[in-house]
């Protein structure tokens, strides 16, 4: 009988527990869509849309990284598929929306992840990620080679056009609410799924892959699974970004941006859902500030430096060191 | 080292040791003394703090407070490599082979700190199972092989005082005895052995002194002649 | 009527990548000498400067423009480099009514197919790079071509003009192999060349490339086996840090160069007190052009971007950069090139002393006619 | 004149010579990347940056002292690789036994540090260092023209190879580097000084990376990011060849120059993308490279 | 359905570069028995259990259940036919607590796992089975403690319970009692006879004692090869067992065990 009631006891304590961090998660939630709906007042709206974009890109790399322990060196492909399929579509059919557009760039990187993801899939660590990185400097060759891309000198005047025929969007604010709509709905979606069954079993293969496929897990459709989610996420980004700035480039494809968005997922904080946004607005507005200042030629080095500071000093990114504190001082 | 050789010289001392992993407390002030040639064990439930009492004299745990001294020298500032030159040898709980390195060279590997070690041949006569897999990769050997490699590893080393996590596990019975037989042959030679044992039964006949822990600290120590009477004692301890 | 009362120019360059010595910080210097030379002020309003790196990045470049030109009035865009950075910013640029001059980009396209009515090509192109270079060394009998071309948009045009201007003058292009870009090892491809057998081994592409081929070339011995070298677009610090010694007797075109005349060594002494190099065409460029932009902002009154460019295409530009360079409606402009030829160590007196200018190639020469122009400004009339 | 596919022999036999050159390159860097990885367990991201170090010393060097370029030979990687064990004391040993990316992010924040504050003392042009005199010239060997310097090139770059893969899989001290990599922690509790051993082997890695700059210094442009983009091709040799394979490294170098420079001639445009196409192959076909331990 | 073997293998080899470690095997594993696999170190018993769950794949032989020839299935797949084995070296995913440890084993039953649009509070209605199993094992208290935290015969408990929890056809089990208190070792005994009713369960055991309580038949291994098959009692009066395997201890093992 007594083991009864502490089992019961034990359960709702658990219970509550996971009741009071939904509610946790419910006002950081509302915290951040608030912040993010009265940001334009206070930022430049085209600078908060980069910021987005590319925490849209990392919140979709860290479901890989942080969640399903797969370490992608080849994100990149996804944001310029993404991107320069939408640019072209927009840019060369008027018929297109903007929308459709969108849809489409998504659609495009959804089905290269899934090329990339069932070569890859069955690798195994850092050979997991040298073939992503591998795969990916074979879709930077083709980008630089297809004569649609405008090659070195990118695609230009992509039109951003109206949304479901009626917002014009070349009004800043109205792009950013769009924008703002697509973020977070990428965002939610990550969210639920790294809590639903499915998230559950990415943990388990992230902690431990025999011991998942022994419980009768076939790890490898699990692994794809969550890969081409995350490169359609990542095709989003890109897709969104090309209407935002009206270009789609090479610096998309190149692996200096695989790797950016790692760094901005890291120094954010993996495995937790708000450490790559504020990873990429972290790493966005520094880059942006130095750029303008007086240290402009100092950028890298000091980029550097913070990558290094963070390894060394806060392991765990930003917002899993601020995790790790309110832990720590409140029980 | 006329010193070390009087028998009741004391090889290891440890005095209100306490042990962290991080943020938890593991070790509550733990007092210990083995004479030069004893072999004492440490008993107690899972998770009572035996294993970690091993690592904290080898200086691998998180951080650890109080005093440690070997052969009357403190080492709670030594590296973990400078304590093994004083002539320890550590078998550690999961045995820790190389998986990279062969049987041989996980053998060899250990650097001979004292004079007096077992040699090759005794090694494989004692283990023949290991001759017989010598070339194969440390990562290929069954559970049970492993757990001979890493014995016989500290064997040839030469230490002279042992501290001994586990070691009869996952080993067949047979070979069990024959390890029971090598530790009396170890202790006719001076060694000092510190052992935890999950097989009392083992245990029980080998050991001079036995230390029961639980949380964290010695609640208990019996000494080979009191066990008969502190039995029912040390049932209610390990929860037999 | 000049807005806010200040003229506010911002300098967008690379500062720290691949293309950050021939513009650069030292861009920002030339720029800021310019402004003081001016007197710092315009009929009265103040002269501002702001400054970024652009990273090579079209979008960074993008955001940063945006916001200087709808939150921060910025009137003038300066530097410019990248070539995908300036059709980006000319972009935005022709959406918000400001002016760009470009003074760092050598696609000649960028003020082609890519002109807008809101910016300048100020110092080169490719164009008169290849004519420059190629018609004197065919002139001179170099009949069969090797091309080396850099794999992207940039080498393709180089290209092009070359083929071009070789087959007008009467020689033939034997081979063209492009090469990925970049690249650190260049001796298959100067292997390939010697094999071809082409009087002239001519380089399209720039930078630490071609800096690279010039070393491996001469490693293998490809002068003194009777063929020529041709670098298409050199700048005084590649050719600087190759040195006289493996660079001399290449053929190149430029805009400038420091020491051209008395003009040009007083401006390029004082840059040189002030940056601790020699300035490049580019940094020359960037000079000129802010001067000539003040000049019409102070003759206009306004820093209207239509009224001054008007005005800038209306007055022959006259200084130490160019003589009777004209700005065409297609926003190039149009001044002399010179062909210049590196010395050998025993001609070259200083660290800097490094070109001997061989032929003056006029303007009209130099740059594509308006006749063959695909710009919308020039077609539309 | 025998022709395949329309290139004549004497062509591809002198691309094949130029191929094993170029791959002497990767071969040295490759194999101090692999000797990092097998060893420390560290994605070495710096790599390229030490690279280029070793170059920048070398020139540096004969600049402010006029240090030969034997003695630079010599001195270039002994100056990096006291830096790399420098960094590996203050710095890379704080992440030991961490995640494989802690130690690429704290890597590749080191490169980016030391390129960026190289590029703003020296600029992006290049520094000029001219070939040692005993160098200037070379033999006609028929096919080619074949300069000295680059014959000599192949003889040390494959000298220091065959001595560091004699030292890790032969002796002693190779075993103890080996072992402490899967237990550091145990090897200090048998008595092995480990800590003191893994900064020796970051700097010996370092080494030859900073070797192979100097060796690049008289025929590359030296600049501060000569290395960058040398980097991610040869993180994909080591990976073709197996991570931690010491071997195969140095294997997969020469063989990856050949490749290389055979693709020089047939399709030129591809060749900066084809180790990227051979590595996707080779490890769809062998998942862990081509030398490599199966997991 | 009928067979009363339930899993069966014929002629099973399994060799490594030249190293023969399993060698003609027959097994046959009677439905609803306590079959229990014992003999020397290195004998192979490790390398059946994973020829059996297809972490390797066999030289030559044939694997059947229930009849059913799985000798070419793929792991995952030989575990949802309802064939499970726990590891020798603990293996569980180290930062779920134990509760999720479970509750991730019984989840791979509901089918829904791929649903990634699926809210994570529907697994919620899994706990009452987890604390269930949790409280079999003597785990109730630590239901919510990550199991990184806990001591290493914990973790055993914990693996033993989640393999529970796939309620699975045949168990195999691999040294289950390796590692534990005598305490413990008792409760494993009694788990695994709980858990035994209606299934089949082969199991690797070092522990005498626990094998002659729990198991109905004992096969013995050695060199890769079967050397003796029958009851315990048959077995350890075979002294070819006893010079190999058992040695002078079994006497008194069983005594201490009785
Ligand atoms: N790396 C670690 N981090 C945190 N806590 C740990 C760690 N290792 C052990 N512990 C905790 O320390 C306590 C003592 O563990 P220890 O391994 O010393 O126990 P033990 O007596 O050897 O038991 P066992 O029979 O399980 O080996 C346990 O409660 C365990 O949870
Ligand atoms: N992958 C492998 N490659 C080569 N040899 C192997 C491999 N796996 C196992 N072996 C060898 O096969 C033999 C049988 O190993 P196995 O693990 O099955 O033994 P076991 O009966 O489980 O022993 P234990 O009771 O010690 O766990 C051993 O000698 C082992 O060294
Ligand atoms: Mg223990
Ligand atoms: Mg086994």
């Amino acid at each position: 009988m007594a083991t009864t009631t502490t089992q019961t006891d034990i359960q709702q304590s658990i219970v509550k527990q996971q009741k009071a961090e939904q509610r946790k998660k419910q006002i950081l939630n509302l915290v951040l869509l608030a912040l993010l709906l009265l940001a334009p007042a206070v930022f430049y709206p085209v600078f908060l849309m980069k910021i987005l974009c590319f925490a849209l890109f990392a919140v979709a790399l860290n479901l890989l990284l942080g969640y399903t322990g797969l370490l992608s060196f080849g994100h990149a492909a996804f944001l310029a598929a993404g991107s320069y399929t939408t640019g072209y579509l927009l840019s060369s059919f008027p018929g297109v929306t903007t929308e459709m557009g969108i849809v489409v760039g998504t659609a495009a990187s959804l089905v290269l992840g899934l090329g990339f993801g069932l070569v890859a899939i069955r690798r195994q660590g850092i050979y997991f990620a040298m073939i992503t990185l591998a795969l990916a400097q074979l879709v930077y060759f083709f980008f630089v080679q297809a004569p649609f891309t405008g090659g070195e000198d990118g695609m230009h005047g992509v039109p951003r056009g109206y949304l479901f025929g009626m917002v014009d969007l070349s009004d800043n604010t109205a792009m950013y609410y769009f924008v703002l709509a697509v973020f977070l709905a990428g965002y939610l979606l990550v969210q639920r799924i790294v809590g639903s069954p499915f998230g559950q079993v990415l943990k388990a293969i992230k902690q431990n892959e025999p011991r998942a496929v022994s419980l009768g897990y076939n790890v490898d459709r699990y692994k794809l699974m969550a890969f081409v989610l995350s490169a359609g996420l990542a095709g989003l980004a890109g897709s969104v970004k090309t209407v935002v700035f009206q270009l789609a480039s090479l610096n998309d494809a190149h692996w200096h941006m695989s790797g950016e968005v790692i760094l901005m997922t890291l120094l954010g904080g993996t495995g937790t859902l708000l450490g790559p946004v504020v990873g990429a607005g972290f790493v966005v507005t520094l880059e942006y500030q130095l750029s303008q200042g007086p240290l402009g030629d100092w950028v890298d080095p000091i980029l550097g430096a913070i990558f290094v500071l963070t390894v060394l000093a806060f392991r765990s990114g930003i917002v899993g060191e601020i995790q790790n504190f309110m832990r720590k001082n409140m029980g | 080292m006329s010193q070390a050789s009087r028998r009741d010289y004391e090889q290891l001392r440890i005095d209100g040791l306490h042990a962290f992993y991080g943020e938890s407390h593991i070790l509550h002030g733990i007092n210990i003394e083995v004479k030069r040639g004893e072999l004492v064990t440490l008993l107690g439930r899972n998770g009572a703090g035996r294993s970690t009492t091993l690592k904290a004299i080898m200086n691998m745990v998180g951080r650890r407070t109080g005093s440690i001294m070997i052969n009357g020298e403190e080492t709670m500032s030594c590296a973990p490599h400078h304590i093994a030159r004083l002539g320890v040898g550590y078998c550690p709980e999961h045995r820790g082979i190389f998986s990279g390195l062969n049987v041989m060279e996980n053998l060899t590997l250990p650097p001979v700190v004292r004079s007096g070690g077992l040699g090759l041949e005794e090694i494989f006569s004692m283990f023949p199972n290991l001759y017989e897999r010598r070339a194969s990769q440390g990562s290929k050997l069954s559970g049970g092989e492993q757990q001979m490699l890493a014995m016989a590893r500290i064997l040839r080393t030469g230490a002279n005082m042992l501290l001994l996590d586990e070691i009869t596990e996952g080993l067949a019975p047979v070979i069990v005895e024959k390890l029971g037989d090598v530790l009396v042959k170890l202790k006719e030679k001076g060694l000092t052995i510190v052992l935890v044992e999950q097989n009392f039964h083992f245990a029980a006949p080998l050991a001079d002194r036995h230390y029961v822990m639980e949380h964290g600290q010695i609640v208990e120590e019996i000494s080979a002649g009191e066990l008969e009477s502190k039995q029912s004692m040390l049932d209610k301890y390990l929860g037999v | 009527e000049i807005s806010n009362d200040t003229v506010k120019i911002g300098y967008l360059a690379d500062m720290s990548g691949t293309y950050r010595d021939l513009a650069g910080p030292n861009g920002l210097t030339a720029l800021e000498m310019a402004i003081a030379d001016f007197g710092g002020t315009v009929n009265g309003a103040k002269i501002e400067v702001v400054s970024a790196d652009d990273r090579n990045s079209p979008d960074s470049a993008s955001s940063t423009v945006r916001r200087w030109v709808e939150n921060e009035n910025v009137d003038l865009v300066a530097g410019l480099v990248a070539s995908s950075v300036t059709i980006a910013v000319s972009n935005i640029l022709e959406e918000n009514n400001r002016l760009g001059i470009v003074s760092g980009s050598a696609a000649s396209s960028i003020t082609n197919e890519h002109c807008t009515p809101n910016h300048i090509h100020y110092v080169y192109d490719t164009y008169p790079l290849a004519n420059g270079t190629a018609s004197a060394i065919v002139k001179e009998g170099g009949e069969t071509w090797f091309i080396l071309t850099a794999d992207y948009a940039f080498g393709h045009a180089l290209e092009n003009d070359v083929t071009r201007v070789v087959e007008e003058n009467g020689g033939e292009v034997i081979e063209t192999v492009r090469h990925p870009f970049p690249t650190s090892d260049f001796s298959s491809f100067i292997l390939q060349a010697q094999s071809s057998g082409a009087d002239v081994v001519a380089l399209a592409n720039a930078g630490a490339d071609t800096t690279n081929a010039i070393t491996t070339a001469g490693e293998f011995g490809l002068t003194q086996s009777g063929q020529t070298l041709a670098a298409l677009l050199l700048f005084l610090t590649d050719v600087h840090a190759l040195g006289a010694q493996s660079a001399q007797g290449i053929q190149l075109t430029t805009g400038w160069y420091w020491d051209m005349n008395e003009e040009t060594r007083e401006w390029s002494d004082r840059f040189m007190e002030e940056a601790g190099v020699r300035p490049t065409m580019v940094h020359a460029g960037i000079y000129s052009s802010t001067i000539q932009y003040l000049n019409a902002v102070k003759a206009t009154g306004s820093d209207d971007s239509q009224t001054v460019r008007k005005q800038m295409m209306d007055t022959p530009i006259n200084d130490m950069f160019a003589k009777n360079g004209i700005i065409r409606e297609d926003g190039r402009m149009v001044h002399d090139m010179y062909l210049a030829e590196v010395k050998t160590p025993e001609e070259s007196e200083s660290e800097w002393d490094l070109y001997e200018i061989v032929r003056t190639i006029p303007g009209e020469e130099a740059y594509r006619p308006l006749s063959e122009s695909k710009c919308k400004l020039v077609t539309q009339n | 004149m025998t022709e395949i596919l329309g290139v004549p022999v004497a062509v591809l036999s002198g691309q094949l010579m130029l191929g094993i050159i170029n791959g002497s390159f990767y071969a040295l860097l490759s194999l101090g990347l692999a000797v990092i990885f097998g060893l420390l367990k560290i994605i070495n991201f710096a790599h390229g940056a030490m690279y280029m170090l070793g170059a920048m010393c070398t020139v540096l060097m004969f600049d402010a002292f006029g240090v030969n370029y034997w003695v630079a030979l010599f001195l270039a990687p002994v100056v990096v690789g006291c830096f790399g064990i420098v960094l590996e004391y203050f710095l890379l040993r704080r992440i030991a036994g961490q995640d494989h990316i802690y130690s690429l992010l704290l890597t590749f924040g080191i490169a980016l540090i030391l390129q960026g504050v190289l590029i703003n003392i020296y600029g992006v042009s290049g520094l000029r260092y001219s070939m040692p005199e005993v160098f200037r010239g070379g033999m006609n060997l028929g096919f080619m023209f074949l300069p000295y310097y680059r014959a000599w090139v192949i003889v040390a770059a494959l000298l220091v190879c065959f001595g560091t893969w004699f030292m890790i899989e032969k002796t002693r001290l190779g075993s103890y580097l080996r072992a402490g990599t899967e237990d550091s922690q145990l090897m200090q509790g048998f008595g092995i000084n480990v800590p003191l051993l893994i900064s020796l082997t970051y700097g010996f890695g370092v080494m030859l990376a900073a070797f192979a700059g100097a060796l690049a210094a008289p025929i590359y442009s030296v600049s501060p990011v000569m290395g960058s983009n040398i980097l991610i091709v040869v993180f994909a040799v080591v990976v073709i060849g197996g991570m931690g394979s010491i071997a195969g490294a140095v294997i997969t170098g020469l063989m990856m120059g050949v490749v290389e420079g055979f693709t020089k001639v047939f399709y030129p445009e591809g060749s900066a993308a084809v180790i990227f196409l051979v590595m996707v192959v080779v490890l769809l076909i062998r998942p862990s490279g081509l030398f490599g331990k199966e997991a | 359905m009928s067979e009363p073997f339930v899993l069966e293998t014929q002629s099973l080899v399994k060799e490594f570069k030249g190293f023969v470690a399993v060698n003609d095997v027959n097994l046959k594993v009677q439905r609803g028995h306590i079959h229990a696999l014992i003999g020397p170190n290195g004998a192979g018993k490790t390398t059946v259990f994973n020829l059996l769950t297809k972490f390797l794949s066999p030289t030559r032989g044939k694997i059947l259940f229930k009849g059913m020839d799985i000798t070419s299935m793929k792991s995952a797949a030989i575990a949802r036919e309802g064939v499970v084995r726990s590891f020798q070296i603990s293996a569980v995913f180290p930062h779920m607590t134990a509760l999720e440890n479970i509750r991730v084993a019984l989840q791979s039953f509901e089918g829904n796992s791929f649903r990634f649009w699926k809210s994570g509070e529907s697994l919620n209605n899994l706990n009452d089975r987890c604390m269930a199993l949790l409280d079999s094992v003597g785990l109730t208290e630590f239901a919510n403690t990550t199991t990184v935290e806990l001591a290493y015969g914990r973790k055993r408990a914990l693996e033993l319970a989640t393999t529970l929890a796939m309620e699975p056809e045949l168990m195999l089990l691999d040294e289950p009692t390796q590692g534990m208190g005598s305490e413990d070792v008792e409760q494993v005994v009694e788990l695994v006879r709980k858990a035994a009713e209606g299934r089949t369960v082969l199991m690797v055991e070092h522990n005498l004692g626990v094998v002659s309580k729990l198991c109905d038949r004992v096969t013995v291994l050695a060199q890769g090869s079967v050397l003796t098959e029958g009851d315990y009692q048959e077995v350890s009066d075979d002294p070819r067992v006893r010079e190999v395997y058992m040695g002078g201890t079994a006497t008194k093992k069983q005594e201490t065990a009785e």
